[in-house]
């Protein structure tokens, strides 16, 4: 790997040449602030500037009931809305030890798979962009765009569905659901030798991203990294597997771990997984439970006094929800462990030596969300 | 053509007023060339662009969206032209006005058809290469005048393509002017009457057509070497600052220059205004001399032209490490080498 | 030269006519034709958020395609940007970088607030201490886009909308400077 | 599956109080041998809690409770570390030197509760602009029309 380098931090001799990837920035994806220090090309330091986004939804979950509070965590990880809900909803449900019932457990995780697959594919689109290749996006729009009617169908909005009630789904599926579910996953079985062609097999990307940004598998674990970020650099860290929920014990996948940890190997490990979360929706696609979709519970939940911890794979990495109750129908402390968070920590040891186009590669391969990161 | 206008122009002035009055005429004609060809190109490559994504592209604003380049430019010209506050005015200023008029001076030897050429030098690929190579500086001013760290960057990563990628384009030429033995424009395309180069030439010429293509796409900042204005990592390289008709002079410069390199492709490669003749098929041949010269010579612009779209929405960027290690290190030896070919093949006479 | 605008009955334009009474009807067409050209060619700057941006995303993809109507050059750099679609909520953190950018747009800029936290703070607007309560409050705003987020086909129709408000301006605003 | 480390725990850590803190196993520590007992837990061969998965704090009103969420991705189970500090001037040694994954909490801590943590290699407000006063996420704090007068303040609003 040719840009390891040592983890002293080199001091800025005064021709140091300090440029801002601003808050406004085409290849940030959102606000996120950094302050490179650069000696001509080369990176010498970064430093991350936060809270452009900041909303204080930890706050303002303190003043909303266990109903409310459950929707707004669909605009932290936007792109892993469902599974953010879902993770709310097991949350409260371990809290007042609700019974949900099969049906429901298996249309969460069809949809968590279905939402993956699309947060995967943008994730795909928007790297081509990134290193220039503009046609890719369009690509990976289109079967989004054929999944998004399918969430459009069944619950009603296109990305942040508001889909998970505590105790069930919010309504049944649609009639054809099931039917256009299979279409679409052979129609895009179909289209993936495109993604390769497109981008994995291309000698420039292939170029730009082997050997960049390496990541080790003990600054990994240090710097807390889950998800297809830890992954590729051999942790295996599926909650998934590990703490299986919803309806993941019934289903067989493998867990896709690489030890190259640089850039094409996050690459590689999403695209192996988009082909693992159709495996699992075929499985779980013709065999849905009958019966109800959704558990009756009382009007006001007021979960006894006490603290509970749930833990989700989104499709960024692991989030974690620790939930403090006092006895009322509000939550005393709400505190979401976001996995792009520490996700960021990565970036500075992978880019440092690095060059600009370094920079934009990595950022691209961590696939960060920044209100994930803000709250 | 040009003949017809002299005697009209000499019937109405005395001697040297008719070749003032010629020359800008000549001047205005260009630019009109250069205008309409711009406008249709925008309209082409975001079409291409289009239909290459699976999308429509413009449709709204002509009748399939033909007027849409027409808006951009003039919405252009109505803008506010702003310069910022610490910028260094003089500079700022005149760089887009340096890199579009030296985009224009290359039109000068470039035959049209037999008759339609303004000035048949007879060093004609000599002062085109020269010409074009100027750009450069209006970028790097450009660069440094408009006081933003982006646009620094994004000069200097150009300036070092730019003038790097000169010497391979500049290598591939000499093959084929070295083969048709004369620097003039006409001269060669005269050489390619029994055959263009690209045939005649075999190995040695389609080694240079290759690294042309390539070069002469590095020196236009696009494609996949398109780092000067990289939008993804330097929000918009060196024109950051540039706004209303100074940003728009920086794209039709753009543009006109993928028109320069697409003619001289043409014309060293793929015999300018020649029609195609294939060895003795008189019939077929007679067919082909049906279709006016400058048709041939658009037509293939156009083909080239479509190439460069088509490099640009497919190839990601390059880094510029990987950029310059592709010259220096590949194709600077590989045109030294087919030079040396070549030179032994013409010497050796064994061309068709 | 300060201008009188006068009303014909059977000319529906306005007619400017200055001191000397030459009514300069050629202005209309100008207008018209200054307009024309500057609703067509509207290029965004690449400026999101939040969830907005991904659903301005899909209104840029194939299926939605905003490229029929020449939007799709979006700018990096705000000086070339004669748009500004607001994708995502604006805190307070964001608002002194929002209006600079807003500030750094050469003159006939326009701003789109898509999405509901730009109009009221959307689902943020009661609770939280961070969030700027519509943008309306820092920039004059053109269109507002309702949702949470809108859909790609509400986002075209408000660009449609700032079509139709600009062909409805008058081009050149001849204003008196201010003592 | 998570196995409890309780028998490996109280066989190192005989005197600290041994509890629960939703589900997991936790240690309560005080304060000043925090740093100790945090380096044993990273080092020790049979413990070996390598990642750090999360840093939380509390606001109990009376006094603020600072959680340390600990995996050991190899032995895997988890382990909560708990302190207690007062709420005049709350202080804590960093853990920048044993976790990396420490220094972003640390920061949004110290941003959202206005706990210091010494040794921290770049201690500043990570969410809230830098001139902001008050800690956001205290139960003391109070979050209504706290945005209109930012604004106001740094002539931000359109008719200023």
């Amino acid at each position: 790997m040719e840009n390891i380098i040592g983890s002293q931090i080199i001091q800025s001799s005064d021709d140091e040449f300090i440029i801002n990837v601003g808050p406004q920035h085409p290849s940030t994806h959102g606000v996120l602030h950094l302050q490179l220090k650069l000696d001509g090309e080369k990176i010498v330091d970064l430093k991350p500037f936060l809270g452009y986004i900041h909303r204080g939804i930890e706050k303002m979950s303190e003043s909303l009931n266990y109903k409310q509070f459950i929707y707004l965590t669909s605009r932290m990880d936007y792109l892993s809305a469902h599974i953010n809900n879902q993770a709310c909803c097991l949350a409260i449900e371990k809290a007042i030890q609700a019974e949900v019932p099969e049906r429901a457990r298996v249309i969460r995780t069809l949809m968590a798979e279905l939402a993956r697959l699309t947060s995967h594919q943008l994730w795909w689109g928007s790297t081509g962009l990134d290193m220039g290749a503009v046609s890719p996006f369009f690509y990976a729009f289109r079967e989004r765009e054929m999944i998004l009617e399918i969430f459009e169908e069944t619950c009603g909005s296109r990305l942040t569905m508001n889909y998970c009630v505590p105790g069930g789904v919010m309504n049944d599926i649609h009639p054809d659901f099931v039917r256009k579910v299979k279409q679409i996953i052979k129609q895009f079985r179909d289209n993936l030798h495109e993604y390769d062609e497109l981008l994995t097999n291309n000698p420039i990307f292939q170029s730009r991203t082997i050997g960049v940004g390496y990541l080790s598998r003990e600054e990994a674990i240090s710097l807390a990294c889950t998800g297809p970020v830890a992954r590729a650099s051999g942790i295996s860290c599926d909650v998934r597997k590990k703490e299986p929920y919803d309806a993941y014990d019934r289903v067989t996948f493998d867990e896709i771990i690489t030890t190259e940890g640089d850039c094409f190997a996050r690459y590689k490990v999403r695209l192996e997984e988009m082909k693992q979360s159709m495996n699992i929706i075929e499985q779980l696609i013709d065999n849905i439970p009958a019966g109800e979709y959704r558990t009756k519970i009382k009007g006001i939940i007021k979960p006894p006094a006490g603290e509970y911890y749930q833990r989700v794979e989104t499709a960024r990495g692991e989030l974690g929800i620790y939930l403090v109750s006092d006895g009322t129908n509000k939550p005393y402390r709400i505190k979401f462990r976001t996995p792009n968070f520490s996700n960021l920590g990565a970036l500075k040891p992978m880019s440092l030596g690095g060059k600009i186009g370094d920079l934009v590669a990595i950022m691209a391969s961590l696939d960060l969300i920044i209100p994930d990161i803000d709250r | 053509m040009t003949h017809w206008i002299g005697e009209k122009l000499n019937a109405l002035f005395s001697p040297e007023w008719a070749a003032y009055v010629g020359y800008i005429l000549a001047g205005l004609a260009i630019i009109i060339l250069v205008v309409v060809m711009a406008v249709v190109s925008i309209y082409l490559e975001r079409k291409i662009a289009a239909f290459m994504q699976m999308r429509l592209g413009p449709m709204r604003v002509g009748k399939w969206g033909t007027l849409q380049a027409f808006a951009d430019v003039f919405k252009l010209m109505l803008k506010e032209p702003l310069t910022p506050a610490q910028a260094d005015k003089q500079l700022f200023n005149i760089a887009p006005y340096l890199v579009l008029t030296v985009s224009f001076l290359a039109f000068a030897p470039i035959a049209f058809s037999p008759s339609l050429q303004l000035w048949d030098m007879n060093i004609g690929v000599l002062y085109i290469t020269s010409v074009s190579s100027m750009g450069v500086i209006g970028i790097l001013m450009a660069g440094w005048a408009s006081n933003n760290k982006y646009s620094l960057l994004g000069a200097m990563r150009s300036g070092a393509q730019i003038v790097s990628y000169e010497l391979s384009a500049g290598i591939a030429i000499l093959t084929i002017v070295m083969m048709s033995g004369s620097l003039s424009v006409s001269g060669i395309i005269k050489s390619q009457a029994d055959g263009w180069w690209i045939f005649k030439g075999h190995i040695p010429a389609l080694i240079a057509f290759v690294i042309f293509a390539i070069a002469s796409t590095a020196e236009l900042n696009r494609a996949p070497f398109d780092l000067a204005e990289a939008e993804q990592e330097l929000t918009a390289g060196f024109h950051t600052e540039y706004s209303g008709m100074q940003f728009a002079m920086f794209f039709l410069a753009e543009y006109t220059n993928m028109f320069i390199v697409s003619m001289l492709g043409t014309t060293l490669f793929l015999g300018g205004w020649m029609p195609l003749h294939i060895g003795n098929w008189d019939a077929f041949n007679q067919i082909m001399d049906k279709i006016p010269p400058f048709l041939w010579f658009f037509g293939k612009v156009f083909i080239s032209l479509f190439m460069f779209i088509w490099f640009r929405w497919t190839f990601p960027r390059l880094r510029i490490d990987q950029l310059l290690k592709l010259e220096w290190k590949y194709l600077l030896p590989i045109g030294m080498v087919n030079l040396v070919i070549g030179s032994i093949i013409t010497w050796l006479g064994w061309i068709f | 030269m300060d201008v009188v605008q006068k009303h014909f009955e059977d000319f529906p334009g306005e007619v400017y006519q200055d001191k000397s009474g030459h009514s300069s009807i050629i202005i209309t067409q100008i207008d018209r034709f200054a307009n024309w050209a500057r609703s067509n060619s509207l290029w965004p700057l690449i400026f999101g958020t939040s969830c907005c941006a991904i659903e301005m995303m899909s209104a840029a993809s194939a299926k939605y395609d905003w490229s029929r109507f020449g939007f799709e050059v979006a700018r990096a750099s705000p000086r070339q940007a004669d748009l500004i679609i607001v994708a995502g909520t604006i805190t307070l953190k964001m608002a002194p970088v929002f209006k600079r950018l807003y500030d750094q747009m050469p003159d006939p800029k326009y701003v789109i607030a898509m999405g509901a936290c730009n109009i009221t703070g959307g689902p943020f607007m009661t609770h939280s201490y961070s969030v700027v309560n519509g943008i309306d409050k820092i920039v004059p705003v053109d269109v507002f886009i309702p949702g949470c987020p809108p859909r790609p086909e509400a986002l075209l129709h408000g660009m449609m909308k700032l079509q139709e408000k600009i062909k409805g301006m008058k081009a050149y605003v001849i204003e008196k400077p201010k003592k | 599956m998570q196995q409890q480390p309780e028998a490996i725990i109280t066989q190192i850590f005989p005197d600290l109080p041994l509890g629960r803190w939703a589900q997991l196993v936790a240690i309560t520590v005080k304060q000043d041998d925090l740093y100790t007992v945090c380096t044993q837990l990273r080092q020790h061969p049979s413990l070996d809690f390598d990642m750090l998965v999360c840093l939380t704090a509390v606001d109990r009103t009376t006094y603020l409770e600072v959680i340390y969420h600990l995996r050991s991705t190899s032995r895997n189970h988890d382990l909560i570390v708990k302190t207690e500090l007062n709420e005049a001037q709350p202080e804590l040694p960093s853990m920048v030197p044993v976790w990396k994954s420490a220094e972003l909490f640390e920061m949004e801590i110290y941003d959202m509760f206005g706990i210091v943590f010494k040794g921290h290699p770049d201690l500043r407000r990570l969410f809230m602009p830098e001139d902001w006063e008050g800690y956001p996420l205290r139960k003391s704090y109070n979050a209504n029309e706290v945005a209109d007068n930012y604004l106001k303040s740094h002539q931000l609003l359109i008719n200023q």
